[in-house]
């Protein structure tokens, strides 16, 4: 038995990994959603902004990360739509604007305006230089939007000639540049306030700038997206998904615990198979 | 000169942003945001590099033409790089066409290729994570309860879970997680200042 | 069942199985797609960057009449004397210009964002046992990477306790990774049977 | 001055001069003392222990080019690397490199011949053991594990920049049951490295133990300064913190201005 686990195929482990968030997605649960402080915080700020107010958007992500900001991004941009608010999308990576394209697609926004409620700007290269350039000079860097528009004549962007008009900057974000050169660039020198929906691997790196106050709100990965979800009352990928990330995190611990039983037990009775001595 | 150029050029743009970030004076406003506009276009141009590389890498392995498979790869590759670049170019790259490509193309490939760490990470937890020292096992304990909190099975077994869950990562996490910061930040300008004196100069690449 | 009609969905979801063949073996239809989707991403920068070169320099050039621009292009293409070998040098004057940009805007940014700001939000009053530990946790932190001196006495003390309180941190950010790579492939199984076989909503 | 970045500015010409004192004071030649890193002086055990095992060295700078931001982990590893291949050349033990950037080849190539050279073992350097595997990242993680499995080393080495495919080579390493030092400013990975491997450089300990190992002057100028730089930002925390708790705003306002 235990020379068997000490062998075990990694593929059997993959099955059960596998299983775990198959069987949950076809045959939910509905296990309760709880909601993270700092998504409450962002809800809110959103909430309270008056119909018309401009936010940005800014997709600094690829289709590797995008696949765990997806339902936050959409939950929000859902929100917006809701609240009437206009939606300044762009992107820093340049495969940001493509997937804006598909969030929008996805969203409330669909319904609405293309060129009056909500807009794509494009892409911008340079990473951190080009999020500086932009703040600096927003219609300049960006003459004409993702469909070929000439900015300047779009209804969405009366009134916005530089980034400090806007109330809001969402950065839906899983790399560089990402959130640290936002809040460089904008949120700190410009005081804009900043928001992000973040890859969990980075949400404990954003607490100091959540205390500190250099963020005003976080959306953590499908967690975050489920809790914004309850919030709105809005289910989507994010609360479907929920369940499955339950199940798996069991799967996970049970193995790291198992995997010290064997490795211990093992150990103990001299069998380990090219263990350190 | 082919040297100290470059050098020179580094030094005397990252001093001109720096004093233009903090002074208020048009003179060093006006510069500094035209020099910005300018390295988006350079950057702009830098994009086509990996493309290049990728081209000669490809176009040799096919002249080769080793291995029937090798040949079917780099043709792949070299098809989805032109096929991609030509409707862009033509059609623009929110056209329906070209989205449809890169919905149907890269953004599976690339989040596949991603979503797969969810397996290794379990085969890795079984055989790799061990507790073997007081400080795996305090991380251990602390990214189960983590998980734990994260997840509402883990408020479903005991209501306590999230909010220790959050509490590690709000007090114990935020005090690591600023000293790191900090400690970051100096380093990061240290290694800004080695380049802006040309003490580190790997980005200008091997040779005289 | 509600299998989806769509062309992009089927070739999407072949995609994605062909990938997810990988961990049972590395095999050709994994490469093969592998390689195409490398191809297309490079397609892409190469379309976005056009455009960036087209709407900032070549029409407020020819348009505007911004000559100045010819500046930075040329310097773009001169990127690409990489190629040849007796101007390759030349290459890295562009570079030097991204480079002291960059490494300007950063240092910038840094002082105030990383360093003045997380000084700033740790003058707090030491009366919760949690704001004690958020002070004291970032000194021990910035202790613990002090090298110039053996880590003995107090400062041993204190970069110790900083090391264990990394280890911490560590462990959230390793659960965190759990969740975000559960995340995205519930991402990817969601596609498979929403949008693909429509077995979920 | 900008209002608001004026304390920032300040500070800043403060950290730059401490830096620039530690780089003078070490091209001046003034011996510069480093702490113990526990990841460094197990360097030489777990060479010893390939020796007595009869076991080969596996040592990866990681995954990180020589251009991008992360050339300077790249650069720390190949030092430590010309390290771990004159105790190799010394111990007479294989030691196997793999690549995963092309142009960190030559550079590899270069560090283990010449420490084979300088400890007059050039003719046991065998050329083969350098090898570039490929540029995907996960198809060289792939590579590594095929490696493993048939030449188990009893040492493994995972230094410099490193992604997902970090947990992988970790993963592999345990299990022939080497003995494991990593050591990467990915901090993302090293929750990975600490729960799978013996010992682990964190962030700045790779370039602080890169600079003691290499001794080149600049660098542990550059790491005095920085000390210098953290000691001056954690006095003005302290003196922050104790007027902040005698009721005084002074160092809030201060650094607010």
């Amino acid at each position: 038995m235990l020379a068997k686990l000490q062998s075990l195929d990694r593929r059997i482990i993959y099955l059960v990994v596998f299983l775990s968030l198959a069987v949950p997605l076809l045959r939910p649960i509905g296990l309760p959603v709880s909601i993270a402080e700092e998504t409450r915080a962002l809800h809110d700020f959103i909430d309270a902004l008056p119909p018309g107010t401009p936010v940005v958007v800014s997709f600094d992500t690829s289709p590797g990360g995008y696949g765990e900001l997806a339902s936050g991004a959409i939950a929000i941009l859902n929100h917006m739509a809701s609240k009437d608010l206009r939606a300044i999308g762009m992107g820093f990576f340049d495969t940001g604007p493509s997937l804006l394209e598909s969030a929008f697609a996805a969203s409330l926004y669909a319904e609405k305006e293309y060129g009056v409620d909500y807009v794509n700007l494009g892409y911008l290269a340079g990473g951190e230089n080009a999020i500086a350039s932009m703040a600096k000079d927003l219609l300049g860097s960006f003459p004409k939007d993702f469909r070929g528009n000439d900015t300047k004549s779009l209804k969405v962007m009366e009134g916005i000639t530089s980034i400090t008009d806007v109330a809001l900057v969402v950065t839906v974000a899983s790399g560089t540049p990402g959130i640290p050169e936002w809040i460089r660039q904008v949120g700190d020198p410009l005081k804009v306030p900043l928001a992000t929906v973040v890859v969990a691997v980075n949400v404990p790196n954003m607490t100091p700038y959540l205390q500190s106050g250099q963020l005003c709100g976080l959306i953590p990965s499908m967690k975050g997206a489920a809790g914004y979800e309850a919030l709105i009352s809005m289910k989507g990928l994010g609360t479907a998904g929920m369940d499955a990330q339950s199940m798996s995190h069991l799967a996970i611990l049970f193995f790291v615990v198992l995997g010290n039983v064997v490795h211990y037990i093992g150990k103990k009775t001299g069998k380990a198979g090219g263990d350190k001595e | 000169m082919r040297r100290e150029l470059p050098i020179a050029i580094t030094f005397v743009l990252g001093v001109l942003i720096i004093l233009a970030f903090f002074f208020d004076s048009p003179t060093l406003t006006n510069a500094s945001q035209s020099l910005q506009n300018w390295a988006v276009i350079i950057a702009a141009f830098a994009l086509g590099i990996a493309s290049v590389n990728l081209i000669q890498v490809h176009a040799k392995k096919i002249a080769r033409g080793q291995d029937r498979l090798d040949w079917l790869y780099s043709g792949a590759l070299l098809l989805g790089l032109f096929g991609m670049t030509v409707i862009g170019l033509f059609k623009g790259p929110a056209d329906q066409m070209y989205q449809f490509w890169f919905n149907a193309l890269f953004t599976p490939g690339q989040a596949t290729v991603y979503a797969m760490t969810g397996f290794y990470i379990a085969s890795a937890a079984f055989r790799a994570f061990r507790i073997r020292n007081l400080e795996a096992g305090i991380l251990l304990v602390s990214a189960a309860l983590v998980m734990l909190g994260n997840v509402s099975v883990g408020e479903a077994l005991w209501s306590k879970f999230p909010v220790i869950g959050s509490w590690l990562v709000n007090v114990p996490n935020l005090a690591a997680q600023r000293g790191m910061m900090i400690g970051a930040g100096i380093g990061g300008i240290a290694g800004g200042l080695r380049v802006l004196l040309g003490i580190e100069k790997s980005y200008l690449g091997s040779g005289s | 069942m509600n299998v989806s009609t769509s062309a992009e969905v089927w070739i999407a979801s072949l995609v994605t199985i062909a990938i997810m063949s990988f961990v049972y073996k590395d095999n050709p239809f994994y490469r093969l797609v592998e390689n195409l989707y490398v191809g297309v991403s490079a397609g892409h920068a190469l379309v976005l960057g056009w455009g960036n070169i087209r709407d900032l320099a070549l029409v407020p050039m020819v348009r505007d009449g911004k000559w100045v621009l010819v500046i930075p292009v040329i310097l773009g293409l001169m990127l690409y004397t990489r190629y040849f070998k007796k101007l390759a040098w030349l290459s890295r004057i562009p570079l030097a210009v991204m480079m002291g940009i960059g490494t300007g805007l950063a240092i910038s940014g840094t002082v105030g964002s990383q360093i003045v700001n997380q000084v700033r939000a740790n003058l707090v009053k030491l009366n919760t046992i949690d704001n004690i530990i958020i002070v004291v946790g970032t000194f021990a932190v910035l202790a613990y990477f002090f090298f110039m001196a053996e880590h003995k006495g107090a400062l041993g003390v204190l970069a110790g306790g900083g090391r264990y309180l990394m280890m911490v941190a560590f462990g959230a950010a390793f659960g965190s990774t759990v969740m975000g790579r559960m995340s995205l492939f519930i991402g990817r199984l969601q596609y498979l049977f929403g949008d693909w076989l429509g077995l979920i909503r | 001055m900008v209002q608001g970045r004026v304390f920032s500015f300040w500070l800043l010409v403060v950290l730059i001069g401490s830096m620039l004192y530690g780089m003078w004071r070490a091209r001046k030649g003034i011996a510069i003392k480093i702490r113990r890193i526990a990841g460094l002086n197990a360097i030489e055990e777990a060479v010893g222990r390939a020796t007595e095992m009869g076991r080969p060295v596996h040592y990866t700078p990681g995954l990180g080019g020589i251009s991008a931001a992360e050339a300077t982990q790249t650069f720390a590893a190949l030092a430590i690397m010309g390290h771990v291949a004159h105790l190799s050349a010394r111990m007479d033990v294989p030691l196997i490199v793999t690549i995963r950037q092309p142009e960190v080849l030559p550079l590899a190539e270069e560090s283990v011949r010449q420490a084979y050279l300088e400890e007059g073992k050039v003719d046991a350097y065998v050329p083969t053991n350098i090898r570039f595997l490929s540029n995907q990242q996960f198809a060289y993680a792939a590579a590594v594990f095929g490696i493993m499995a048939r030449e188990k080393p009893a040492a493994n080495f995972l230094m410099g920049a490193f992604w997902a495919e970090a947990l992988m080579l970790a993963e592999v390493g345990s299990e022939v049951g080497a003995l494991q030092i990593a050591g990467t400013a990915q901090l993302s990975q090293v929750p990975f490295f600490i729960a799978a491997s013996d010992y682990c450089l964190i962030g700045e300990e790779l370039f602080a133990g890169a600079a003691y190992l290499s001794g080149d002057p600049t660098q542990m100028g550059s790491i005095f300064g920085q000390d210098l730089g953290k000691a001056i930002v954690a006095l003005l925390m302290l003196a922050g913190v104790i007027a902040t708790n005698m009721g005084s705003s002074f160092f809030s306002t201060l650094l607010g201005k």
